[in-house]
């Protein structure tokens, strides 16, 4: 990852700027913790500035106290997130790197997304945790894990899984002011990449795809680390004469399915490409959901693209086997066309 | 007048605090077997001195969490009986309700952050209730209910170094009965026991007998004021016994019955009463509070089974801010 | 549930009989136990017969080291587990209930799944993982969960589903003999359900659905606790005319592919019920799957049946709202009869 | 001849052992950084003694459990430093055939059950391998190594007390080097420390200087013949130091210069060295060792960046045994 951008926020000229993900996150955080006091991060490494940057400087602004650099206690970072958000704090929860977040599942699943429903509407566990995740720099098997679609089967919980620097930022400032606990998937394999960010992050709404290209032939939906390869594989499908309708979900519950179904309805094709193992990934929830809605009359050809069912191995060659890349989704789309 | 002085008013409200849970435990048994309450059901008779006494102590604004066998505590902390005993039978007017029952008790109103299906689940909550409570400048402080089966789990290790570490306002209650399930704890449980682990974390530890509500008062008495005044967390290890089983359904026909002859003497009610009475505090007295309390359950639970159900829409409700109405096709 | 049967196996005549599905696992668990030494069991209260009774009598037979009662130490019980198999020893883990598995994902999902694919083939981790699971007498949003459906989206594990004695009996043989780690849900709303089952306990392959009944107007693909009430509701689909072809898939990986296109070719419709969330459950990949292989134009109608996205409540008015029944069932294949 | 006598050879093959986990780290750094080898990499450099002492009274059929920073205790177990070296580079020849890398080092064939890129993964597998060797009549026994911020884990809690409940064989090794990731253990650990809570929880602990090899050989040997005699489980706490950032891309800029440079001073092998100079061992001999070791790991360096990458094939194979080709689709 190339060093983050030195210069602080607060000296820069207003208006968009240039700048990478991981900066984008942190913008995000900085500004919701400068306008809410209620709101803090805990985490590993946090006082430090967290393992990817996503902290610099927190503490030095905000103090110990609304920066808490914790043990290596995943259970009680999850557990104390939710005990502080029932008594009207909004913890950031930092879990470091998505696969740790197993040892606090219990904390997660039984406890922050059912409190409110358990209790009536008693509790309100207005959390974010922050989970970057996927694969990154041949970290194998237990440091790769895209596992998104596993909590939109939990009722209760937000997920969240941006993959430009704008909406990693917009979305950030939304699960920060929502109520709901947001999970908030980090791509950390695309923090160094760069995007125009206003200098005012205003929140992105959840639910709401962005459309990464227009396009009439057939429907490429995607999200989160792969969008930026989706993208490329529109831009090579487009030279062989294939115009792609590519939608960026940006979060995965809510869903966009208004937009998904319209655009399927026009092209009559859907291609779902995930990062995420094809077996029991969101791929498979959005295509039953077209089906459902459109009927199989309404549809040509229906596929997903996603990695198999394999862990993430460590070398090299063993790892560009496996995980989905362009060259891929261009096959897997041309594929689509026949017919 | 009873030689007890100023004490008279607080001995005679732990033994009220005492009755009344009692009350509620034997009722809501009579109606599970009944049929009147659906669910699993854990009651904690036998036990009632440790939540009566911590919670003597506590402030409306202090916090609790508690375990499956949250009823005392939720009582003891002031939680509305009538919006108990609806929870459990499952009726809309119930503290959740109606989602949670007996195992999910919360009353948010009066501190009381849940009763929990999960082990142990109470602590990490706990601790960060009042690491939340710290930051907004309160001085309220949190007490954590959990039994000596949750001491091996992982969360108690992590919990109690978290407290320590950022001198929290918890006070940790081990609510030792000897029993987890069906499993002697002693049985699963090496080492020295559970004040023994805290100290190892940097909690300080106090052992106090359980059963003799006076005593749980007084200690807890000092250490709430040690917490409140920011010395950081603190550890009771209370040894009681419960009577009952482990769940309403569960005759403990695996206890041995010298055991239960002998607790049935040593309860925390009947001890207080025979000292209130050797103090000299009327029979008459004690017996109207047991009375009160066993007339005010019996109402409870008549009030809920005439109460009405949730209205099937609030099925739907309650889920989630974001994305609701999209799960629900 | 009522009280198991008196009499011991080794009492009984010869040939089929029929026991509870409780006492059917308890069964194949003793078979296996007493063909193999290496294998034992290890959980809360097992010594004392299990929270259900599935240990009954197993302690007097084979001891105190190989049934061993355990802490309340959910990752060590996981984790332990996958230690003694690493030296050669096929350890039943017993979570007790499918919900305190979220104490110990780490050690399932991080270890136990990897393991063998991490360590280059190195490592068997054969171990099955018992998790009763599902909606039982109206236990609230902690203790009713029914999340098979992640398991399937994890490399490396068998996900099991039984639903009659003999598939119980004869799953968590096979289950107990495989050299893969197999996560086998108990549908424990079915324990008191009674069934023929063999004196001697044949294995069943995994990936082969059960038939439950014959028809070719709709295809009905299920599994574990719901099977009994989509039986019933196809028995009075029967009656209202429609014949539909019922699939019990048994294991949900592997998943019998073939046995589900196969009858969805032949009859156009393809109606999944399962008691998990509809949103990412397993059904969603069914679907998927289906429209993949048979492509839109080989479909008429296709939907899921699930629970709502919302947790289980506790009371029953409100538990009866959300959760699949047979009348639901029923609706739900009749409107998918119509188009 | 040296004064040492018998121990001579004990002391010679500690050093050995040190000068050939030094050697690997430093090429594996090297390599790491000359873009040889992928992912993350965690060296032991001045942790040698640990590793070594302990392994030094292990049979090849006892096990270990290792930590994201395994590959000193990996070689010091006896395994194969090509089929390390060729891990580490992510070819063919690897002990996991490439799909683990340093993080998930593992060879069975030695007893070496696995790397482990979660913190304190490795102790409940430990405590299980244990149970299970115990279970088949075996009298092997399983030294767990874990950091100091590995005893702020739920399963820290869970494992000592589980061991400690059965008695099984198991070694517990705190690896203390003062930090975990980019954070000073002090700060977040409360209470007295890891000898204190492996007490609570019923496993006798012993304290080491993990920077002198001998005195960990000298606790190691006590401890593994009381454990292989039956005598449950133990835990050593060894102090030490690692002069190398937390991953190979971490320069430690975080570190107090005075404090490395202290560590430098009291690193295991100069003092390991300085003590056999001091007894008489010939500095030949002593360099002739380090310089076989560095040659070894040089070549095995050379070897592996030679080797075959895996087959790509081969990514497709282990997943199990049951579905698997269904999920190749
Ligand atoms: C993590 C977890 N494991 C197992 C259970 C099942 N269970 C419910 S209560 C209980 C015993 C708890 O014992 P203890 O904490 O001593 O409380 P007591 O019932 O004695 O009041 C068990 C094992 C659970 N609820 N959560
Ligand atoms: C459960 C978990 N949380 C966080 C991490 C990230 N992490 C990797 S190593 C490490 C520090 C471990 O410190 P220690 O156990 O003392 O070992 P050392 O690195 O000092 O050898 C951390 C936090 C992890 N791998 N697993
Ligand atoms: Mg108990
Ligand atoms: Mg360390």
């Amino acid at each position: 990852m190339p060093a983050p951008r030195r210069g602080w926020p607060e000296m820069e000229t207003p208006g968009m700027e240039t700048i990478t993900l991981v900066e984008a996150a942190r913008r995000a955080a900085l500004q919701e913790m400068r306008r809410d006091p209620s709101v803090w991060v805990l985490g590993e490494d946090v006082a430090r500035g967290g393992l990817f940057g996503q902290y610099r400087g927190f503490l030095d602004e905000f103090g110990a106290a609304r920066v808490v650099s914790t043990p290596i206690s995943e259970s009680v970072i999850m557990g104390a997130g939710l005990g502080a958000a029932l008594v009207g704090t909004r913890p950031i929860i930092e879990m470091r790197i998505f696969d740790f977040v197993m040892c606090a599942m219990d904390e997660l699943v039984n406890q922050i997304a059912k409190v409110r429903y358990m209790f009536g509407g008693q509790a309100r566990p207005a959390v974010v945790i922050r989970m970057p995740h996927g694969i990154w720099r041949n970290s194998a098997a237990q440091h790769s894990q895209t596992l998104e679609s596993w909590f939109t089967h939990i009722p209760g919980l937000v997920v969240a899984v941006p993959s430009t620097p704008a909406d990693t930022a917009g979305l950030l400032v939304s699960a920060i002011r929502s109520d709901d606990p947001v999970l908030f998937f980090d791509p950390k394999n695309l923090f160094p990449v760069t995007g125009p960010v206003a200098a005012e992050i205003a929140p992105i709404p959840f639910g709401q795809a962005r459309r990464a290209r227009m396009g009439g032939d057939l429907t490429l939906v995607t999200w989160s680390a792969i969008v930026p390869q989706v993208e490329e594989a529109a831009a090579m499908l487009e030279a062989r004469g294939i115009a792609a309708d590519v939608l960026d979900l940006r979060t995965l519950w809510p869903w966009d399915e208004e937009a998904v179904v319209a655009s399927v309805a026009r092209t009559g094709r859907l291609l779902v490409v995930h990062e995420a193992v094809t077996t029991g990934g969101f791929g498979a929830e959005v295509v039953a959901r077209v089906v459902e809605r459109l009927g199989p009359a309404g549809l040509r050809r229906v596929a997903r693209l996603g990695q198999p069912r394999v862990p993430v191995p460590f070398a090299p060659p063993l790892e560009d086997q496996l995980k989905v890349d362009t060259a891929k989704i261009v096959a897997a789309a041309e594929a689509l066309m026949r017919d | 007048m009873s030689r007890l002085g100023d004490n008279r008013a607080r001995l005679v409200a732990l033994y009220t605090t005492m009755c009344r849970i009692r009350a509620f435990e034997d009722t809501a048994l009579a109606a599970h077997r009944a049929g009147e309450i659906p669910g699993p059901l854990h009651v904690s008779v036998g036990q009632e001195a440790v939540a009566a006494g911590i919670c003597l102590n506590l402030r409306r604004d202090d916090r609790i969490t508690s375990n499956h066998r949250g009823h005392g505590h939720a009582l003891a902390k002031g939680a509305g009986v009538a919006g108990m005993m609806e929870e459990l039978f499952g009726r809309a007017g119930g503290h959740c309700r109606g989602k949670g029952g007996s195992m999910h008790i919360a009353d948010f109103s009066v501190g009381m952050l849940g009763a929990n299906g999960v082990v142990a689940g109470g602590i990490p909550i706990a601790v960060g209730a009042a690491q939340g409570l710290k930051l907004l400048g309160r001085d309220s402080i949190v007490a954590c209910f959990f039994g000596d089966g949750a001491i091996n789990r992982g969360p108690f290790l992590e919990g109690l170094n978290w407290a320590a570490l950022y001198r929290l306002p918890v006070l940790f209650v081990c609510e030792d009965n000897g029993v987890a399930a069906f499993t002697a704890t002693a049985s699963v449980t090496a080492g020295p026991g559970v004040a023994a682990r805290a100290e190892s974390l940097g909690v300080p530890a106090t052992s106090v007998d359980g059963n003799n509500a006076a005593a749980v008062d007084a200690a807890a008495a000092r250490l709430v004021a040690e917490i409140r005044g920011g010395g950081g967390p603190q550890l009771l290890h209370a040894t009681t016994y419960r009577i009952t089983g482990h769940t309403s359904t569960d005759p403990a026909a695996w206890r041995n019955p010298q055991d239960v002859e002998a607790a049935r003497a040593a309860e925390p009610i009947g001890r207080l009463r025979e000292r209130l009475l050797a103090e000299g505090v009327p029979m008459a007295e004690l017996e109207a509070i047991r009375g009160e309390a066993m007339a005010e359950m019996a109402e409870a639970r008549a009030a809920a089974l005439a109460a009405p159900w949730p209205d099937p829409a609030a099925a739907w409700e309650d889920v989630q801010d974001a994305g609701a109405a999209q799960g629900m096709a």
